[in-house]
């Protein structure tokens, strides 16, 4: 059983630097047709780990949100921009470079020195509350959080029509 | 009777924006304006029994809301801050198309500041932050200029690594304590608070509120945001969001929910006296106005903090009380700057000079909050910072007391170069032509004026009525 | 307590009034005459050794206490003569320039205050009235819009408001160490244990930057650029004097500090003293040299005040009396000199005796009363001051203040000669009737008070008597 | 006889000064009637009072920790005598001056100031409390200003540094005067008489303040420099009447009170000797300066000033025969120097000049004067039958009684002032005359009465010594101090005799050398004048530099510059170093806020890690 579990860790280790990797690709990566990938990898990891740490609602609402997000963004990149010219894109490789360059040395740094950091676990966990089901929660229990998410959609639609559309000349 | 606070906004948001009529946009600001207003009265006038949670929407929902005296304060700030934001938005944003967009976006502001104050659990106070944040997002990059942009997309980033960190907070808290509501967290704190995992847990978590309320290490955002947002909109984050999202939350927790440990007050008071120095003497070198103006209420944050840091109970009512009288006197100067841009365009002190002549109000009013920020008695702010000095030194902090009165002076000494550069000196000649600015900017200065004034005359009373039950929250 | 409201509240209702200029200056002038008589109203109660007291108890420790008794009746009375005498001034003095509104709403508000702070009963109350004293005379000394004169203002409006935080400060530390703000309640605690040193050290830095004496003293000469009535009233009459009354207020009649201390007090007194006269030897700026012998003046007073012994306090109080007539005298006439002559370097003036009579007989009586010759008021209060600094055992600083008396008779008889006698460089006429009447009185006052000195002696007897609550 | 009357002294004039001050207008005679009518009642009073012994006591300043403060003033034979004396003389002056001001413009200020000083110096002299004493005594610093300003067009600057002076010696008066209340713990002079202070410690320093007072008043050595400015500036019969008799009497009157009852000076203290030592020098360096002056008037002046020394030499002796003869030297002093001045003044009024050059031959023009002037000078020089010489004679007893040094220095002295004098007798009034003042005739009857009266008077007081000494001088010492033996009649010590007549036999001798080498009566002194050493020290005293009034107002100034560097130094402080000090820092962090946000990442994310990490440690 104990080779189990340390191939299951061994195995979450492995989902958790894919997922650090590929978000550092997003941000890095000149080009941005590769940046909505990496964008659409990430999310993909994250499902996967979710459904390994046994929260299945969890990682379903991530399924759907990343579902509808990418194809969004994927169509807007492809129809909104053109390419670069060869140059445009060779400065634009060195300008992200120069801001960049150290991210990933720097990412490894933390991770080394964040090992040392000894937490010990001794707690007892409380025992979880009887219905523990997402949806019953979040029916249920915790109105309050559905008004906060009303708002926060009305606010999204609010920050896209000032934001992104297009204002009629002012006179 | 709570929920109203929130549930009505909400409403009318969606009634607003269903039915598309135009006559619907025209009451759109006269409606936002009558809730800011119902709340101040509410607060003032509402007997106790109101601020109780049954109502008949009780058995539909089960809110966690609760109001103690506290959240009574910060939601008469909030109340007036709208109203005075909602005026100068009026006067200062012509177009009505962009008109109904702020208004709109001020109803969600207000919602989620509302929740913050009211809500009584830890994920939906994450949650209202998260409201309020978005709708600042948007506010602050409202005229689509570049500095909007810009300060924007750092508000945005930093936000983010602030919800990173909250979450982070929750998430642990959530393993310890096994729910997020306050009581059960503060249950679980009293036995288990020493252990390493929580007290990380409330670090990350205090971190985050850092973040949002632009303290010392965390403010880089600040400054950028206020001065880039157009006028109305910098008055509503200087003068109420970044406290309420910020510092209302740390009070709150600090006192009721996290174990009151003397390394967490010594990392507030550390922190405040930070801000307070960093703030005081970066404004000193600015010489834009708003961008002063923002330094300046990074230093005035840090004597909230301070004045929390000390984890005595007349700390608390000095960091509330001096909250109370920031949000009044700071965003009286950011309307003051709201109306000196809306005559001369411009926020560049140096180009600037001798306004006192032709805009009287601006300039009496802006002296009377330049000497109550720096705390000279008369007016409010000196009794809160009385207060909080006070508090230290029962407290034995003397090494933090003299930097919280010597600042004082400092504070004195870039307001007193503000009002020279702009008020005193000889008219500069762009500026000739200036008159006073519109009533909508001159009635809000006046009537925050007259309450600095009158909360710095009738302190007695009001130090009775409003503050020393907050500072009950411990006995 | 008609004395402290009327002048403060009067203070808002003037700018109203900005529309009728004679009534408004009338009605400053009553508001300071009401606050005179208010305190003159006080007088046979305090003579007969009975205190009035007006207590509004608050939470915290912060009430609202008027107590009047003989030393702050006797300072009420010094301050609102003189201020009633320098707003007469000022109604011929201000009348050709601007913002006329501003300077009386902020010299009414400013006796006001400054009633306030001598009844004041509670620290914090005291502090109160403090800084409103220090607002308005922010306000008084930026009066003219120049750049240069609004610096100084800010200048000096920073070092007394940051004196006045080191003092809130020790106010902070007497709480904490008597758990009152209460005049009477410190006093009777503090009878055991002397106030710790950190507290006292705070509170005298508050008050020496008021009364500017030596480390906080050069914001009183560059406050010199303000309207000559303003300085008047600032340097000489009353904003100093706060700074003199408080220390006598708190640390003899409420604390008991340690003897160092004391000692400590006398030695700053003596520098000040010595380094004000010695520029004032050599400036040449007429306010400016006046200011700096007020400076000294203030040193003197010091001495008196911190002697400790009964004849040293009354020469103090006297002394108040005395100085705050003669150097509002000498204001007044250099307000008229700058005004007719308009310069202010004495090198170019001269020779005026022969074209301003009044002013130059009233400048030298004003002269002498300050450097105490006999037949003026100066003589019995400098004579009191150094025979209380001889009694007090250290004869060494009485010393030093015989070297201070030297000087300031020869600036002062410098500063007249190069005034008024010597060959006439520049035309000038007399000042206008009403502010030469005024100087006239002042000058007059300074002689009289010589002649009849018993009512004062008698009155600042019954003060000490008081304060130091012994049956001397 | 209540003790009210003591007050009349004081207020009449007082009142007749401000009186005659108030007078505009035309009526001149009214000025010169009222004076001299004042004065008359002056001088009977002051007969009156002679002799009473009256104390009138009134609250006047309260009472402070035990020391009353009350006016309280007393008439005993030493203030009696002093006030006959002043009495005297104000009138004198008074009536000569009634001519000599006629035309004069600021008659009426003169005439008030005379009779405010008049009135200042008799309540002085009557106070009985020290700081009546005080009040009095600075209120003679007004008038003097006042009567010197009116003199020449530009004499108010002698004016200011006569104030100068004798205010800042006054200011130390009030030192002395605090020190000694203190010691005593009373500051009533008859009580502190009772049992006079010890010199130990304190005491001596009160009494060198107290003396420092008197001395300058009287015009001694360190504090005379205005009398000879004042002597060309101030109007003259000022110069007869306050510096030649006033002033000395007031002020040896207190150096008598200092040492006979405030203090037990006794002769081994170190004090008297010092006092003795300031008398010399007076005597000696104030006399080498009168030989070499060209000018009728400074001539005078410094010996007024020389004479002064005689006295503090006498009482300086702490001996009865040196107080005794300083004490006479002093009334006879006031009579032949005020004597002396009127000549002066007589013959600058009729010949218009007092320039010793253009002087001459005036004996035959101006007898009377002429005759007084030999009197006086004669009495001046201590030629035997008159005053000056009995005075001399104790002062020198008293002086070889202590140490030779200083009856030496006395006798040199003596022999320079007849040296001096009998050049200005040769030069002013024998000569052959200068053509210019053919016309002078004799000065009018007014200006001469006064110069016969106080001629007479020396001569009297020469021949019949016994008069002044029994009844006016010697009671002031009482008689234990006495020791029994009576000063008056002729001197006991006939060696003394024979070498002051040696002295005056070998100025004659000098002066008639000095005649025939220089050939005039002006040039008699230019021999020593022009002597090697001395020549060197004349040209400095020419340029000034011993004059103390200059070196005092150096040092002030130096002194003065370097607390002014003080200030400035403070007020840089002020100005720029803070100034600098704050927006450097705000500069510097200004420069952290770059606005770039990655920065501000950074910066977040440490400091949450710092923080969560010390939270984590501290558990």
């Amino acid at each position: 059983m104990a080779g189990t579990d340390t191939m299951d860790t061994m195995l979450d280790i492995l989902l958790v630097w894919l997922l650090v990797g590929a978000a550092m690709a997003t941000v890095m990566t000149p080009r941005i047709l590769w940046s909505v990938i990496g964008l659409a990898v990430t999310s993909a990891v994250l499902t996967i780990l979710m459904f390994r740490f046994d929260s299945p609602l969890a990682a379903v609402f991530e399924l759907s949100v990343c579902a509808g997000l990418i194809p969004a963004i994927f169509i807007s990149t492809i129809s909104l921009t053109q390419r670069l010219s060869p140059e445009g894109m060779a400065e634009r490789r060195r300008e992200k470079w120069r801001r960049f360059g150290l991210l990933p040395v720097l990412v490894i740094l933390v991770g080394v020195a964040l090992m040392q950091v000894h937490i010990p676990l001794d707690f007892v966990a409380p025992p979880a509350a009887k219905e523990t089901d997402v949806r019953n929660v979040l029916w249920h229990v915790r109105h309050i959080d559905l008004v906060g998410q009303i708002a926060i959609l009305l606010g999204g639609a609010w920050g896209v029509v000032v934001l992104l559309k297009e204002r009629k000349r002012a006179a | 009777m709570l929920s109203l606070l929130i549930l009505v906004p909400l409403a009318g948001l969606l009634l607003l924006n269903l039915p598309f009529t135009p006559a619907m946009k025209r009451t759109a600001w006269a409606f936002a304006f009558t809730v800011a207003l119902a709340q101040v009265a509410m607060v003032l006038v509402a007997p106790a029994a109101a601020w109780s949670q049954q109502g008949f929407l009780a058995q539909y929902f089960s809110f966690g809301l609760e109001a103690k005296d506290l959240t009574r304060v910060l939601l008469l700030a909030i109340g007036i801050v709208m109203a005075t934001t909602l005026m100068v938005g009026r006067s200062m944003i012509t177009d009505d198309r962009q008109q109904f967009n702020f208004v709109n976006l001020l109803l969600v502001s207000i919602i989620g500041m509302n929740g913050v104050v009211l809500v009584t659990d830890l994920f939906s106070l994450y949650v209202f932050l998260e409201v309020t944040s978005v709708s600042s997002f948007i506010l602050i990059a409202f005229n689509r200029d570049l500095g909007g942009l810009e300060g924007a997309f750092k508000y945005l980033i930093l936000s983010a690594v602030a919800t990173v960190l909250m979450l982070t907070g929750v998430a642990l808290l959530m393993l310890v304590a096994g729910g997020t509501s306050f009581e059960t967290v503060a249950a679980a704190m009293k036995t288990s608070g020493g252990i390493t995992i929580s007290q990380m847990a409330v670090g990350a978590f205090v971190c985050g509120l850092f973040i949002k309320g632009g303290l010392v290490p965390f403010h880089g955002w600040l400054p950028d945001a206020y001065s880039s947002a157009p006028a109305p909109v910098s008055i509503l984050l200087a003068g109420i969001v970044t406290k309420v999202s910020g510092i209302y939350a740390l009070v709150r927790l600090a006192t009721s929910v996290f174990p009151a440990s003397g390394a967490m007050n010594e990392v507030l008071m550390v922190v405040g006296a930070a801000s307070i120095i960093v703030g005081a003497l970066a404004a000193l070198g600015q010489h834009d106005l708003k961008r002063m103006l923002a330094y300046s209420s990074i230093s005035q944050m840090g004597y909230i903090v301070l004045g929390l840091g000390c984890g005595t109970p007349l700390g608390i009512v000095g960091a509330v009380f001096h909250l109370f009288n920031h949000a009044i006197f700071k965003t009286l100067l950011f309307v003051n700057s709201a109306a000196i841009e809306q005559r001369t365009g411009t926020t560049d002190m140096n180009r600037m000079g001798g306004l006192g002549s032709r805009m009287p109000v601006t300039g009496v009013t802006s002296t009377i909050a330049a000497l109550s920020t720096a705390g000279v008695p008369p007016l409010a702010g000196f009794w809160s910072k009385l207060i909080i000095v006070i508090a230290l030194w029962q407290a034995h902090d003397y090494g933090f007391a003299g930097i919280a009165v010597l600042m004082s002076v400092v504070t004195l000494a870039y307001l007193l170069l503000m009002q020279r550069r702009i008020f005193f000196g000889k008219t500069s000649p762009e500026h000739a032509g200036v008159r006073e600015a519109a009533a909508g900017v001159v009635v809000p200065e006046l009537v925050l004026a007259a309450l600095t004034v009158a909360v710095g005359l009738l302190f007695p009373w009001v130090l009775n009525t409003f503050m020393l039950p907050v500072g009950g929250i411990f006995h | 307590m008609l004395a402290v409201f009327v002048p403060t509240l009067g203070a808002f209702v003037l700018p109203l009034m900005a529309s009728a200029p004679r009534l408004r200056n009338a009605l400053a002038f009553v508001f300071v005459l009401a606050a005179l008589v208010g305190s003159l109203a006080l007088v046979p109660t305090v003579l007969s050794g009975r205190t009035v007291d007006v207590r509004l108890n608050l939470p915290l420790g912060l009430n609202f206490v008027l107590h009047a008794d003989g030393l702050a009746v006797f300072m009420a009375i010094v301050s609102s003569l003189l201020s009633t005498i320098i707003v007469l001034f000022s109604t011929g003095y201000i009348r050709h320039y601007d913002y006329q509104n501003e300077y009386y709403l902020m010299v009414v508000l400013f006796l006001g205050a400054m009633m306030g702070l001598v009844y004041a009963g509670n620290l914090i109350l005291l502090y109160v009235f403090w800084e409103i004293t220090a607002i308005a005379s922010w306000r008084l000394i930026g009066f003219f819009r120049e750049k240069q004169h609004v610096i100084r203002a800010d200048k000096a409006f920073l070092v007394t408001v940051f004196g006045a935080l080191a003092m809130l400060l020790g106010f902070v530390g007497v709480y904490v160490q008597t758990g009152s703000f209460d005049l009477e309640a410190i006093r009777t605690t503090l009878k055991a244990a002397p106030l710790g040193t950190l507290a006292v050290v705070l509170i005298l830095a508050g008050i020496l930057s008021k009364s500017a004496t030596l480390p906080f003293h050069t914001w009183l000469p560059d406050a010199g650029v303000a309207p000559s009535p303003v300085t008047a009233l600032l340097h000489a009459a009353v904003l100093v004097k706060i700074g003199v009354y408080v220390f006598a207020r708190l640390f003899i009649v409420t604390f008991t500090i340690t003897p160092e201390c004391h000692t400590a007090i006398l030695w700053v007194a003596a520098a000040s003293a010595l380094v004000s006269a010695g520029a004032a030897m050599i400036d040449t700026d007429l306010k400016r040299i006046i200011a700096y012998s007020t400076v000294s003046q203030i040193a003197f007073i010091f001495l008196g005040l911190a002697s400790g012994t009964v004849i040293g306090i009354a020469g103090g109080l006297l002394y108040i009396l005395m100085h705050g007539i003669a150097k509002g005298g000498l204001f007044l006439c250099a307000g008229i000199v700058e005004q007719n002559t308009h310069t202010k370097d004495i090198r170019q003036l001269g020779g005026l005796l022969k074209t301003m009579p009044i002013t130059a007989i009233a400048f030298l009586f004003c002269a002498l009363s300050v450097m105490g010759v006999p037949p003026f008021g100066g003589f019995f209060s400098k004579y009191m001051v150094l025979s209380g600094a001889v009694e007090s055992g250290q004869w060494w600083i009485a010393l030093v203040f015989v070297v201070g008396a030297f000087m300031t008779i020869v600036y002062l008889l410098r500063l007249f000669n190069m005034i008024f006698l010597g060959d006439l460089k520049k035309e000038a006429k007399e000042g206008s009737p009403v502010m030469v009447a005024c100087v006239a009185v002042l000058a007059v006052l300074a002689l009289v008070s010589g002649i009849l000195i018993s009512p004062s002696a008698e009155f600042a007897r019954t003060a000490v008597q008081q304060m130091l609550g012994t049956g001397q | 006889m209540n003790e009210s009357i003591l007050l009349i002294p004081v207020l009449l004039p007082l009142i007749a000064g401000l009186a005659v001050l108030a007078i505009r207008g035309p009526v001149r005679l009214a000025r010169e009637v009222v004076t001299l009518v004042v004065m008359l009642a002056n001088l009977g009073l002051a007969i009156y009072l002679f002799g009473q012994d009256l104390t009138f006591v009134h609250p006047w300043a309260g009472v402070w920790g035990g020391i009353a403060m009350e006016m309280a003033l007393r008439v005993y034979q030493f203030s009696g005598f002093i006030l006959l004396a002043v009495a005297g003389f104000s009138l004198l002056v008074a009536l000569y001056s009634w001519k000599f001001m006629a035309d004069r413009s600021y008659g009426n200020q003169y005439y008030g100031y005379m009779l405010i000083s008049v009135a200042m110096v008799n309540g002085a002299v009557m106070a009985d409390h020290l700081v009546v004493l005080l009040f009095f005594w600075e209120g003679l610093l007004l008038t003097l200003m006042g009567m010197i300003a009116i003199g020449t067009k530009d004499a108010w600057k002698t004016a200011i540094k006569a104030f100068i002076i004798v205010g800042v010696t006054d200011v130390c008066l009030m030192m002395g005067i605090a020190l000694t209340g203190w010691l005593a713990h009373t500051l009533r002079m008859s009580e502190i008489a009772a049992h006079p202070l010890s010199l130990a410690g304190l005491g001596s320093v009160a009494m060198i303040f107290m003396t420092i007072g008197a001395i300058s008043k009287a015009g001694s050595m360190p504090f005379h420099s205005w009398i000879p400015d004042a002597a060309i500036d101030a109007p003259l019969p000022f110069m007869a009447f306050l510096p030649a008799s006033l002033e000395k009497l007031l002020g040896i009157y207190l150096l008598g009170r200092i040492t006979l009852n405030l203090f037990a000076l006794t002769t081994e203290s170190w004090v008297s000797t010092l006092l003795m030592i300031i008398g010399a020098v007076t005597i000696l360096l104030a006399v080498a300066m009168a030989l070499v002056q060209k000018d009728y008037k400074r001539l005078l002046s410094y010996h007024a000033i020389s004479q002064v020394g005689y006295m503090i030499l006498g009482i300086g002796t702490a001996l009865p025969v040196g107080i005794i003869g300083g004490l006479f030297h002093m009334i006879n002093h006031a009579m032949y120097k005020s004597c002396l001045f009127l000549s002066g003044g007589a013959v600058e009024k009729q010949a218009g000049t007092t320039d010793l050059a253009r002087l001459g031959g005036l004996a035959s023009k101006m007898p009377i004067t002429f005759t007084c002037f030999i009197v006086a000078a004669a009495a001046i020089s201590g030629v035997p039958p008159f005053n000056g010489f009995f005075s001399k004679e104790l002062v020198y007893d008293g002086a070889l009684e202590r140490h030779w040094i200083f009856y030496a220095a006395a006798l040199l002295g003596s022999f320079l002032t007849a040296a001096s004098f009998l050049k200005l007798g040769h030069a002013a009034y024998l000569g052959k005359r200068d053509p210019a003042n053919e016309g002078v005739k004799e000065a009018p009857m007014a200006m001469l009465l006064p110069m016969i009266v106080i001629a007479a008077g020396c001569v009297l007081f020469g021949v019949y010594n016994p008069l002044p000494l029994h009844y006016l001088i010697q009671p002031i010492l009482g008689e234990h101090r006495l020791e029994g033996h009576d000063f008056a009649g002729l001197p006991a010590n006939w060696m003394l005799v024979a070498a002051t007549v040696l002295v005056l036999a070998a100025a004659l001798v000098n002066h008639l050398v000095g005649v025939k080498r220089s050939g005039s009566g002006l040039g008699a002194a230019d021999h020593i004048h022009h002597a090697p050493v001395l020549s060197t020290i004349y040209d400095w005293a020419a340029r000034r530099f011993f004059d103390p009034y200059d070196i005092g107002m150096a040092i002030v100034r130096g002194l003065s510059l370097f607390l002014w560097g003080i200030d400035r130094f403070i007020d840089w402080i002020y100005d720029s170093f803070i100034v600098t000090l704050t927006t450097g820092l705000g500069w510097t962090v200004r420069l952290a806020h770059t606005g770039n946000y990655s920065l501000y990442i950074v910066w977040s994310l440490v400091g949450a890690a710092a923080i969560i990490a010390f939270l984590m440690r501290i558990l």
